[in-house]
């Protein structure tokens, strides 16, 4: 299987915010819903920010960013920090992964990351009774104490690659790997795609001039990209470098 | 009376004067009550996990590893001493050298005691040297502390064994002695171990490339907190010795050791002190004028959210540093022994401050645009943990203090008298 | 010889040491990690085959399509079906977790009388002794569905009351519905013909109606552009997240929507914007302006906005007769790309909002939670989940999510005829009925939702009208039979009506409505506010600061 | 002294046979079968000649594991033979409609992912290349399972030291990386993890 290089541009124009990807991406990887969990001890592996332009009345905008794991392709802090080898970059897909078995929560990983996309399982994952019934098969429920972040929705490229093999073929049917995140977007604001290959429509969105990615000057090499014609919203890439940056924070 | 029939004469040191049992049950007592405290919280967070402290998603550390660095920087004393005394021959500071291992010994026992609970999975802790990641700081710190723990037991247990009672099994006895030929070799295993590991400690945040306030580029793999980590750790390593050595001075009204093992110490502690600062100054304004403005952050962003204003940075560099280093370094210091351990104190403040802004500064601090500044209080299970580990600190030191001779050079010349 | 404390330590110094060259530490090492790894009283899934299979979504009357995704005979995951004609693979936030609603904590289980423990056949006896001593209000959230057709035949029978209560997207119409005769229930929206929208703090973006049929025809037509073919334009007094993406956010004064109407009203009128038929409101533009807090000029520069691109629609969240009237102003009633009428005419629904003197009131779990009747008479009503304290004698627990099979009429603001059947794909968690079933069990004469939906299949195959659309459009005509079609629809295909263009809606307005909005019991899909979310919503309300917190019951 | 090194001796004996012998039998736990299935006579009687025959792939790749209870119905709907295990599977299990519990030797973890379609369709490997000649069994296995970790013996494998290992025993992800390593096939964590 040739070497692929999973990628996202998600365009912003199109995002109203509407959490539909939190959701099925939940539900998808078998995240507990704990009501004792709060803004900042949740576990939401694709995070939907709300920015504003720090305007006030009629001039006043928003927009929403998806925060999810960026899959950082160069020295990407996590992988690097990691002291048992619990987060890789895969060869073959480059999809930066998370293996919470192997993690012994140290949460070094999650110092590491410029964009908050790790999370911590604070608690024990625990479902109403009855419920774990409908939980996912094909993702392990993770235990308390291990981070976890996007993975990729990795289950669904297993199961592609099963019906690939079964089918006698190496290469996979992209059709069959789809993120839950992006086959949930109502407004189809998130590309998926492989930017190793030229002609992927995603490839070429990603080198459009309107397309950008969020502290690119870090060097980490994010494979998500974001795209706005909004010239306020392409601004929120870099930290405001002027000193009057407070109230921008939305 | 109490005391003649709760005594515990024979297991103190020929000649030795020590306080009645009762008294030193006494003092005791608070201190285990702390560490129970601690023992009971730390519990807590193993058995119901770590939603029981503060830190979250974005405050990933918290207390504990400020605690960690901290004590780790100041029980750089126990190598750097031993470093000193066998390695550059330095005899005349052999008198601390005993104080400066239990110190070491407790320091690191602690810092790692307090890590086995503020990593998730303790119980897969030993991953790390199973499946190691050779490019991570934190696999080098804990290869590193780990075998330092280990070296530091080793020289722990010829004092051990130099206990009055304890020496009368022959075993022992040879094993002491065998072992205390062992110690020059073990200060130099320990002092390469110390280096690293407290360098990378330092690397821990330098590191983080995703943290442009934390992140610094360096010499080779090692960014330049690498360094900074181990120039500051063994320059405050004997001023914390300096002041737990007249802590112990104070409360037994006696003295330990000649005066010019201060002075030494001070001159020693102040030089190094006062190189750190200026390296730390250098480094600092490549931070600020090169790396971070290069990964896109303007250096005043880091400085505008109160409480951590450039005050802070004077504080830790001109305050902590740059002041007490020149005090130490000023030989009639060392006669004044307030101001010699004020200066002491001072130099050790401004480590701790150091590793606290390394730490809590770099995660409260926004990395994305719309971040906001975190601030984080810890819980009282985190609190009462850090006191259990400065309680069973104590308690170990008043121990060994009563039964051991840790400073009396006498136990030096009965053991050369023994064979 | 005597074993000497000595010898003790001696021994136990080789028993430690010979414990180290054995599997004993190591093993245990290994082991209590393994142990970490799968810790007993975490849950895992089953290791079952997973499967895929169709329905609908019944949390709403919308009716989006549903791709399930089933492992040993559960629901273990829901997105959009992307064949679905009406919904075309999209869902609101709440659809994706709603798998996980049937073992909610508020979930019924067990029927309740008056808070206490109680039973079927009680609430049976209960129910029929009622119905012996007096007429019985039958009350419905979710008319048109096969199991209405049971319950309204039934109160009928029974000399009793049919009423319902509409959600917000029909209570809009209801003005029309006074001017044109035509009821709201067979009148919708020609939104893909339509080029200029004025939304009055509609949530469009936001789970209105159908949450596919718009956002996809949004992000087709309107996202991502300055000059789009769809102008978006929301009238909003905060900002909302219809407004973040609308064409142009007009910024007004809280509860000012029907000043503004009259406003715009005056501008097209007094400067012939629109061919000068109608009345003309009698609140003048400098009043309008004051309380919308606009300007003249802006009013004015707003009206001819309106005109700029037309056909244009006014969309109210609510029931607002200026909302509507400015439409009928607009000629966009009756017209492309304005409010529609369907082929098939409903007949109208008499409001729950007054209750007639009933012995009993029957209330069908459709009927959103805020909704407690005005009456002394006693209540039955079936729930799937407790919403919280309202007046009830007995609360029997309906089927939940999927449990049930359903039919799914037209959405309320469809502009064509849509029929689709969701069946339930799971089975109930606890002894349930629905309301339906309830009726059929007391009157043995009435009908069953199962035979109900045949017939309708049936009519629909008699009648050769419209196409069976899924991944492909089927006439009807080319159907082999009845049973055919129902099949299709048993898979997840709709069956839709030519378009409505055809049908006649005349609309002449004698003067300008007076009588201000009339907001009618809340509805979770403009409101956010459902009784019970699924528990993943937690995601939204508590984890992500997207929406304003809820009380953590529900989340 | 000579004393003393008897003694430390005495205290080595003791330990290794404590560790060697003793341990692995409390570490365990013997556990029967709910049948005593035989692999062979059905192989013989019954001329099931190929694994695949029970033991499918579905279409979509995945892999059906154990047959259901249908599978022996087919057969056993009524009992064949005197055996005790056949009159509990026909009482037991087949009139009552419940699979039966068996008890899987090669049992992997939830977060373990294992494609027999990758292994068997594109690696072309045979059943008994992992499974060794179970197949060919002409009597039942008594599972073993571990007390802590709840695993069942052969992840480990039957050799406590997994030095004096039979070939296909053990299961431990260091074996899966082994054949992996052997047959040159670069696959990373995700490629076998959940």
């Amino acid at each position: 299987m040739s070497a692929a290089r999973y990628g996202m541009v998600i365009d912003l124009d199109r995002c109203t915010g509407c959490g539909s990807c939190m959701v099925a991406c939940a539900s998808e990887n078998n995240v507990p819903a704990l009501p004792q969990a709060t803004a900042r001890t949740g576990l939401t592996p694709i995070l939907v920010r709300e920015v504003s332009n720090g305007k006030q009345g009629a001039d006043h905008r928003e927009a929403f960013f998806p925060i999810m794991c960026m899959h950082c392709e160069h020295d990407t802090p996590c992988v690097k920090v990691c002291p048992q080898q619990a987060v890789e970059v895969d060869k073959a897909t480059g999809i930066v992964m998370q293996m919470p078995q192997r993690c012994l929560g140290c949460r070094y990983c999650m110092t590491a990351c410029p964009y908050h996309a790790r999370y911590y399982n604070w608690w024990d994952p625990s479902w109403p009774k009855g419920m774990e019934k409908s939980l996912n098969p094909g993702v392990a429920v993770r235990m308390r104490g291990v981070v976890e972040k996007c993975n990729l929705c990795h289950a669904r490229l297993h199961s592609a690659m099963e019906k690939a093999a079964a089918a006698g073929k190496r290469e996979i049917d992209q059709a069959d790997y789809v993120p839950a995140c992006v086959e949930a977007c109502p407004t189809g604001a998130i590309h998926f795609g492989n930017l190793a290959d030229a002609n992927d429509p995603v490839t070429k969105e990603s080198r459009s001039p309107e397309s950008f990615r969020l502290l690119a000057k870090l060097g980490t090499e994010p494979k998500l990209y974001y795209k706005s014609k909004e010239a306020w919203v392409r601004a929120m890439a870099e930290p405001n470098t002027a000193p009057t940056s407070e109230a921008q924070h939305g | 009376m109490a005391s003649s029939v709760l005594t515990d004469s024979r297991w103190i040191a020929r000649g030795e004067e020590r306080t009645s049992l009762p008294r030193f049950l006494l003092w005791l007592s608070p201190w285990a009550l702390l560490l129970a405290l601690g023992v009971y919280a730390a519990g807590l967070c193993l058995y119901y996990g770590l939603n029981q402290t503060n830190m979250d998603n974005r405050f990933a550390f918290g207390l504990w590893i400020f605690l960690d660095l901290g004590v780790i920087a100041l029980g750089a004393g126990a190598f750097f001493t031993g470093f000193l005394v066998y390695i550059l021959k330095r005899a005349e500071l052999k008198p601390i050298l005993n104080t400066a291992v239990v110190v070491g010994f407790i320091c690191y026992s602690g810092a790692v005691a307090i890590l086995m609970i503020d990593v998730g999975q303790p119980l897969r802790a030993w991953f790390t040297f199973w499946h190691p990641n050779t490019h991570s700081m934190l696999t080098e710190v804990t290869f590193c502390i780990s075998c330092y723990l280990l070296v530091l037991s080793l020289e722990y247990i010829p004092i051990l064994f130099r206990n009055r009672q304890l020496r009368k099994i022959p075993s022992f006895f040879i094993f002491e002695h065998q072992l205390h030929k062992l110690v020059p070799v073990l200060a130099a295993v320990g002092t390469l171990l110390s280096f690293f590991h407290q360098g990378s400690l330092g690397g821990l945040y330098g590191v983080l490339r995703g943290r442009p306030f934390a992140f610094r580029t360096g010499f080779l793999i090692w960014p330049s907190t690498f360094f900074l980590f181990i120039l500051s750790a063994i320059a405050s390593g004997p001023s914390f010795l300096m002041l737990v050595t007249a802590t112990v001075e104070k409360v037994t009204g006696r003295r330990l050791v000649p005066q010019e093992v201060f002075g030494r110490l001070a001159f020693i502690s102040g030089l190094l002190l006062a190189i750190y600062v200026a390296a730390k100054s250098v480094d600092t304004l490549v931070w600020l004028n090169v790396t971070s403005p290069s990964a896109g952050f303007a250096p005043w962003q880091y400085y505008s959210h109160k409480p951590f204003g450039t005050p802070i940075l004077f504080a830790e560099i001109v305050v902590f540093g740059l002041l007490p280093a020149s005090l130490l370094l000023f030989r009639k210091t060392a006669e004044h022994r307030g101001l010699l351990l004020t200066a002491a104190a001072m130099a050790c403040c401004g480590i701790l401050l150091n590793r606290f802004v390394l730490t809590v500064q770099t995660l409260a601090l926004p990395t994305l645009p719309f971040d906001e500044f975190l601030s984080y209080v810890p819980s009282w299970q985190e609190v009462a943990s850090f006191g259990g580990v400065i309680a069973y600190g104590v308690i170990v030191y008043s121990l060994s203090y009563r039964y051991l001779p840790l400073f009396g050079s006498k136990g030096e010349t009965t053991h050369v008298s023994g064979n | 010889m005597r074993f000497s404390r000595r010898d003790l330590l001696v021994w136990g110094a080789g028993a430690a040491a010979g414990l180290v060259v054995t599997p004993v530490p190591w093993k245990i090492l290994d082991d209590t990690s393994k142990w970490s790894q799968n810790w007993p009283w975490i849950p895992q899934p089953a290791r079952v085959p997973v499967e895929f299979k169709q329905s609908a979504c019944t949390l709403c009357p919308n009716g989006c399509g549903l791709r399930v995704r089933m492992a040993a005979g559960w629901a273990v995951g829901v997105a959009g079906l992307s064949t679905h004609s009406v919904s075309r693979g999209a869902l609101c936030p709440l659809g994706f977790g709603a798998h996980q609603l049937n073992w909610q904590p508020q979930r019924l289980r067990a029927v309740r009388h008056r808070g206490s423990a109680s039973s079927w056949s009680e609430a049976q006896a209960a129910f029929a002794k009622a119905r012996s001593e007096g007429p019985i209000v039958v009350i419905d959230g979710y008319p048109g569905r096969a199991a209405s057709f049971v319950l309204q035949s039934f109160a009928e029978k029974q000399s009793g009351n049919y009423r319902v209560v509409q959600g917000a997207e029909t209570r809009a119409l209801k003005p029309y519905e006074e001017w044109t005769g035509i009821p709201a229930a067979s009148l919708g929206y020609d939104l893909e013909n339509t080029t200029t929208i004025l939304s009055f703090g509609t949530p469009l973006l936001d789970g209105w109606g159908v949450p596919g049929r718009f956002t996809r025809l949004w992000s087709e037509r309107a996202a991502g552009t300055s000059d789009p073919q769809l102008r978006l334009i929301q009238v909003e007094s905060s900002f909302s997240r219809t407004a973040s993406k609308a064409w142009q956010w007009i910024h007004i004064r809280e509860g000012s929507d029907s000043a503004l109407a009259s406003g715009l009203a005056r501008v097209l009128v007094e400067q012939n914007l629109v061919p000068a038929h109608g009345p003309i409101p009698a609140m003048s533009l400098a009043e309008a302006a004051s309380q919308t807090g606009l300007t003249v000029q802006a009013i004015a520069d707003m009206a001819r906005m309106l005109i700029a691109k037309t056909p244009t629609l006014a969309i109210a969240p609510d029931n607002n007769p200026s909302i509507a009237a400015l439409n009928v102003l607009l000629g966009s009633v009756g017209t492309r790309g304005g409010i529609v009428r369907r082929t098939q005419s409903q007949q109208a629904y008499a409001s729950a909002d007054e209750i007639p003197n009933a012995r009993a009131i029957l209330i069908d779990s459709s009927v959103p939670w805020d909704f407690a009747p005005q009456s002394d008479a006693e209540v039955f009503r079936f729930a799937a989940w407790d919403g919280g304290p309202t007046k009830v004698d007995w609360l029997l627990p309906a089927p939940g999510f999927l449990e049930e099979l359903t039919d799914v009429p037209t959405a309320p603001t469809a502009s064509v005829e849509t029929y689709g059947i969701a069946p339930s794909l799971v089975k109930p968690v606890s002894e349930v009925q629905s309301a339906a079933q309830f009726v059929a069990g007391v009157d043995s004469s009435s009908s069953s939702p199962e035979k109900v939906i045949h017939t309708r299949c049936e009519e629909l195959y008699r009648k050769r009208s419209g196409a069976i659309v899924s991944k492909d459009r089927t006439p009807v005509s080319q159907l082999a039979s009845a049973q055919k079609l129902e099949e299709a629809l048993q898979n997840g295909a709709v069956w839709m009506d030519e378009p409505a263009s055809s049908v006649k809606l005349r609309c002449e307005l004698k003067e300008w409505p007076t009588n201000g909005p009339q907001p009618g019991p809340g509805n979770w899909t403009s409101e956010w506010a459902a009784p019970v979310l699924p528990p993943l919503a937690s995601k939204l309300y508590i984890e992500s600061d997207l929406r304003e917190s809820l009380h953590r019951g529900n989340a | 002294m000579r004393r003393s090194i008897l003694v430390f001796a005495l205290g080595v004996a003791v330990a290794l046979f404590a560790g060697w012998f003793v341990f692995p039998r409390v570490l365990y736990v013997k556990k029967a079968q709910p049948l005593d299935f035989l692999h062979k006579t059905h192989a013989e009687k019954s001329g099931v000649a190929d694994c695949s025959e029970c033991h499918t792939l579905r279409d979509d790749g995945t892999f059906a594991g154990l047959p259901p209870m249908e599978k022996c119905a087919a057969c056993h709907s009524d009992r064949i033979g005197e055996s005790k295990a056949e009159t509990t599977l026909v009482n037991d299990y087949i009139k009552s409609g419940h699979e039966t519990p068996w008890l899987v030797y090669s049992r992997q973890p939830a977060n373990v992912w294992f494609s027999h379609a990758i292994h068997v369709k594109r690696a072309n490997l045979t059943c008994t290349d992992c499974h060794s000649t179970y197949g060919e069994s002409d009597q039942v296995r008594l599972y073993e399972v571990n007390r802590i970790s709840g695993y069942s013996r052969d992840i480990w494998g039957h050799s406590m030291s997994r030095l004096r290992r039979t070939p296909h025993d053990g299961m431990k992800m260091m074996d899966c990386e082994g054949c992996h390593k052997k047959h040159n096939v670069e696959v990373g964590c995700l490629g076998c993890h959940e």
